[in-house]
């Protein structure tokens, strides 16, 4: 992809973004050790060219589905992250009310619409969703978001069959980090590569980088354009790499370090800087104050999000029903 | 008001009708419900009215049907899904169970769910242990969508488009065995509030707890029993969820006596429930023991002479009201 | 295949096994009018030469896995066929003891372990089987039948991904026969051809004549014996119609007439027919003295059916639990 | 007898450990459950003992997990499958309630099903909706299979034991807050039978009901009331299939009250079942009605402050004794 065919606005957008999750997520670390958030969580360090690139790729009414790995998923699309930290914290102004946690993120006005904490337990509504739009005559798209653990679920073959057979406009995007928690994909999926896949849909499939936000921006911007014509879905597979453990525990080993290392050296977010750079499209200067404006939001959000009230059962009980 | 006589079947396929006519967001979705009318004829002639984008025939994927239907609930639509028999909600259960009713209630209120889970309970078709289930109790069991479970094609028809119309998941629980039987559906339109049980019959002696297809078994045992001077009441909830307490209780109150029947399995059925509230919330005016009269704790057998006797049946709900009039008089 | 490499007693045993269920099914269709039947049963005439080439390519301790529509299968392997009537008649003296109808047959000592009626219900299960075999060092193989519309279901693509990536002894028979129910396959599964499924979890796929029982024989006779050998799973799909409707009663006509008849012309049975005769490898008279030999089976099949006791609750209760 | 102070998820490994050795038929898959020893660690050093062959990591597909421990069982092996989460089951939910508990009655009795379904509820962990969910009442409505619902270490593992040894299906309900709570456990082997009941602390005014988890809060409550001067008797069923009605009936006619705590929700949950049990056995031996205590009819919330307000705790379950004890004396 040509950088320079880009408008430097979105090209710090998608920077920004980035910047974004990595502090987001290392933010997480810190209070999860400190037992500020609850429960279960799962970071999306060493990733974020994967949400950053598919989501610059869609519109602000396109929606998104996302899993247990999600807040990368939630802040690409637009989600401020105070929410998303007030969610975190179990508050009443989290984006889900305190009532979802980590695994559970919803902000329909900016396109995220649903989360599930099963693994490929989206996919399939996601096909619902683009059901609807089609329906309905809309040229909006969906994007549902799995890992490479995912593909191995039935869930995922029927959901992929139907959004195939009825040409729904959905792009599937498979994050594939090569572990489903300590499984290696060699040991959990037969198909020689997991984009072989989308052949059993008759579905076109394609590879990319995924710690090349370019790269990943452009097979989006392809497959999101054809759902948008009515071209049906695409299955992308994108290659990456999550810098942390599965979630906020230690699991033991089972990833070798020079894997690890090796994948840290190819950094989304430095390589990205680093072509920016290169190329000569924006100025050092102009990155740092993305950093220093990140930070800042960071600082807001955990005070923010500290701010604000816990969640209590009676209010939690209102939203079982409507009624 | 014009009353006619039609089918629970015609009844469930009014409703279909009327509401995709009346909301053009309602759509059905399910397995060979199109081409052919589904495998029970419920939704025949409808594909041929609205076409094949509103009545979509599927591949044989419970959870895909079930995920999509919740997918298009929160993005605005209303689709009501058929899963063919209720063994096959199994099929999809991570949906129904895990996503369908947990979703407004995860995202914080933000999204509605306003999908029909249409299935039906194969009593009396000599299907065998897998395509003979009925596990109403469970749903129950799992806060988050309403559960109706209607005997008449009066109800059938009304507590359908409450269904359809209301803001909530549904599982639209139907008794294949029913959808040959006739009974008064008024020609205008009409609703049935989703939580209100029907006294199907008064009683003072003996109140008689009956769902789906058991309603009938309760009013035929009823009648006989009149004959005998045991007057017996029949309370059919028409809905396990919301659950209408208030009704039960006052009936229990009244007549002092309770029997369930059921013909789900006894052991943790939707009995046990009933038998628990009787007891939490009517103790002090119970004169006997609850009894209740269920499907036997096995899966259900092929052979019709052992399935028979595996459902509860009239001959046994007679004899049971009887012999506990008599104990507790 | 050529027939001549193929011993006489082989040949006249796979005519003899698919006029056996021909006539066995015939048999069904008329007691099912008369109501001696009950409950839910599902004809096999027309795809004979699935399960009797399949079968034919097994040893007597290989197990197969069968669906609701299996009555084919269990006589293929060689189920007394007045087990399988009394089963259908709902008597104590049936394969399931009258408890499983028609859906449900099994009978260990000849390979037929268990038939699901969940459609694509077996096939995990069959996986299993297979995994014990292996463990145990066993050379002992499985077959999962399966119908076209079960490649859509999740358990079917779970199955086979574990089934492959654990290299299990086990053959995957799709008897495609265009329809599930009233859906044909272009209106349920997305994949260009079904086989095309098999590439998703790295599996060998075969394409067969599922009317040509030589044919299925060959392609299954490879299939088995690569999975004897350590050399995984197969798939196979083999092409063939019912002539029936999907099951007892009749549910509307969803296909044309001509493809009806297009295929009752290509009747396995008839094929096989004519090629033994026309190879002349059997004799006119040979063949009569089986039709002979399976009408008089199927005779005292529903003589000892009907004679035989009716399954009852109190006997069926006793098989709950081992106790 | 030697008897040590070892936590819960060692009293499971040890038992798992036990029978692998004792019998090479026994062996474990499940996800993460080889390399790692678990999620919750529950395995942990049987890959290294026993291999890859007989600790089997899977793909995250809880369908094949279920239906291959089906297949190996039916094969004659004695497959332990492990899934994650009770959640979970519902992924798999087609092979384990319409396959699993149904296999032995629907072959006349030709095939045994020996396979042990592990999981856990995860109580206490936060997890929200998808990850917090527990309906043993769905498979008590399940006929086939058996239902282990350990509370202590000791339990865990003689049950664990007798359930891999039986040739009964079985459903081992774990729950992960128990996981790092410890209990004296004998080096020497025992098993305790499935289905009988442990009266874990002997009384006679009151009877509490509770399993799993909540046995330990009930533990609690009767120590602090006996300071009161109320004498509490707890009993721990162990396992909820089969069901020791025996000694739950013994105790109800004992002390004339019972109270349910459990960790499930309240409607259709098992203290239905065991309500309406106690009514229909023990009616007049009651002196009041019988109190349900359980989880509220909503999802779990993930709020630490909400989940722990959704769970029943130990001062409502003392509240509750003492208003029923003054009100029915
Ligand atoms: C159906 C289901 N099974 C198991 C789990 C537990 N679990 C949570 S995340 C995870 C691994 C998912 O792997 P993958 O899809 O590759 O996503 P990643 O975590 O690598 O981003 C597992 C097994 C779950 N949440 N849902
Ligand atoms: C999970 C499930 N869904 C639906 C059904 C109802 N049903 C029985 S047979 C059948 C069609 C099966 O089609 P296919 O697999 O092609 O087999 P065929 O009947 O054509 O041999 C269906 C939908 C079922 N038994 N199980
Ligand atoms: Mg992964
Ligand atoms: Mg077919």
């Amino acid at each position: 992809m040509d950088v320079k065919s880009l408008s430097k606005e979105l090209l710090l957008d998608m920077y920004y973004k980035m910047v974004l999750i990595r502090r987001f997520e290392e933010k997480l670390v810190e209070l999860y050790r400190i037992g500020k958030i609850p429960g279960i969580a799962h970071g999306y360090i060493g990733e974020e060219a994967v949400a950053v690139g598919v989501c610059s790729a869609l519109r602000k009414d396109d929606y998104i589905l996302s899993t247990h790995r999600g807040h990368g998923h939630s802040l690409a699309k637009g989600v401020d992250p105070k929410y998303l930290m007030a969610e975190l914290m179990a508050r009443k102004t989290g984006v889900c009310k305190g009532i979802g946690g980590s695994m559970h993120s919803t902000e329909p006005e900016v396109g995220v619409i649903f989360s599930s904490a099963i693994v490929a337990g989206s996919i399939p509504i996601a096909v619902g969703v683009a059901l609807a739009f089609k329906m309905r005559r809309e040229d909006r798209v969906v994007v549902s978001f799995f890992g490479d653990g995912a593909t191995n679920r039935g869930t995922f073959h029927e959901a992929l069959n139907l959004a195939s057979l009825w040409k729904l406009p959905v792009v599937f995007v498979c994050e594939n980090n090569f572990y489903a928690i300590s499984t290696h994909i060699s040991k959990s999926i037969s198909a020689k590569e997991i984009v072989d896949r989308a052949i059993a849909y008759n579905m076109p499939g394609k590879v990319v980088d995924g710690n090349d936000v370019l790269a990943v921006y452009e097979v989006a911007l392809e497959a999101v354009e054809r759902a948008r014509r009515g071209g049906g879905p695409t299955f992308i597979e994108a290659r990456t790499y999550r810098w942390l453990d599965h979630g906020m525990y230690y699991l033991g080993k089972y990833r070798p370090d020079e894997e690890v290392l090796a994948w840290k050296q190819r950094c989304p977010i430095k390589l990205f800087k680093e072509r920016l750079l290169r190329e000569g499209v924006v100025t050092e200067q102009e990155l740092e104050m993305v950093d220093v404006r990140v930070l800042q939001e960071i600082e807001e959000a955990v005070k923010f999000a500290e701010e604000s009230e816990e969640t209590d059962l009676e209010f939690a009980k209102q939203f079982v029903y409507v009624r | 008001m014009v009353v006619r006589e039609i089918t629970y079947a015609e009844a469930i396929r009014e409703a279909l009708r009327e509401e995709m006519l009346r909301d053009e967001r309602v759509f059905l979705l399910g397995e060979d419900i199109g081409l052919i009318g589904g495998v029970f004829k419920v939704t025949q002639g409808l594909y041929e009215e609205f076409g094949p984008e509103r009545v979509r025939d599927t591949p044989i994927s419970e959870e895909a049907i079930i995920g999509a239907a919740i997918g298009a609930a929160i993005a605005g639509m209303r689709p009501v899904a058929e899963i063919m028999y209720m063994d096959f909600l199994m099929c999809g259960a991570d949906e129904l169970i895990n996503h369908l009713p947990k979703i407004r209630f995860m995202t914080g209120g933000k999204l509605k769910v306003p999908a029909v889970i249409r299935t039906q309970c194969a009593f009396y078709r000599y299907a065998a242990a897998q395509h003979s289930q009925c596990f109403p109790a469970f749903l129950m069991n799992t806060p988050g969508f309403y559960i109706e479970v209607p005997s008449t094609p009066y109800d059938a028809k009304g507590l359908l488009k409450s269904a359809i119309r209301d803001e909530n998941p549904d599982i639209f629980i139907e008794s294949a065995a029913l959808y040959r039987v006739r009974g008064p559906v008024p020609t205008e339109e009409y609703l049935i509030p989703l939580g209100v049980a029907d006294v199907k019959k008064e009683g003072k002696d003996v109140t008689v707890f009956a769902f789906s297809i058991m309603v009938h078994v309760a009013l035929s045992a009823a009648k006989k029993l009149e004959v005998e001077g045991i007057s017996v009441e029949v309370i059919d909830p028409r809905t396990l969820n919301p659950f209408d307490k208030k009704t039960l209780i006052e009936s229990v109150k009244k007549t002092g006596r309770l029997v369930i029947i059921e013909p789900d399995h006894k052991t943790a059925g939707v009995g046990a429930e009933v038998a628990a509230i009787a007891v939490e919330e009517a103790y002090e005016y119970l004169k006997a023991p609850v009894i209740r009269l269920a499907a036997e704790d096995m899966p259900a057998p092929f052979s019709p002479k052992a399935y028979n006797a595996f459902l509860p049946n009239e001959e046994k709900l007679i004899n049971t009201i009887k012999s506990l009039v008599k104990r507790s008089k």
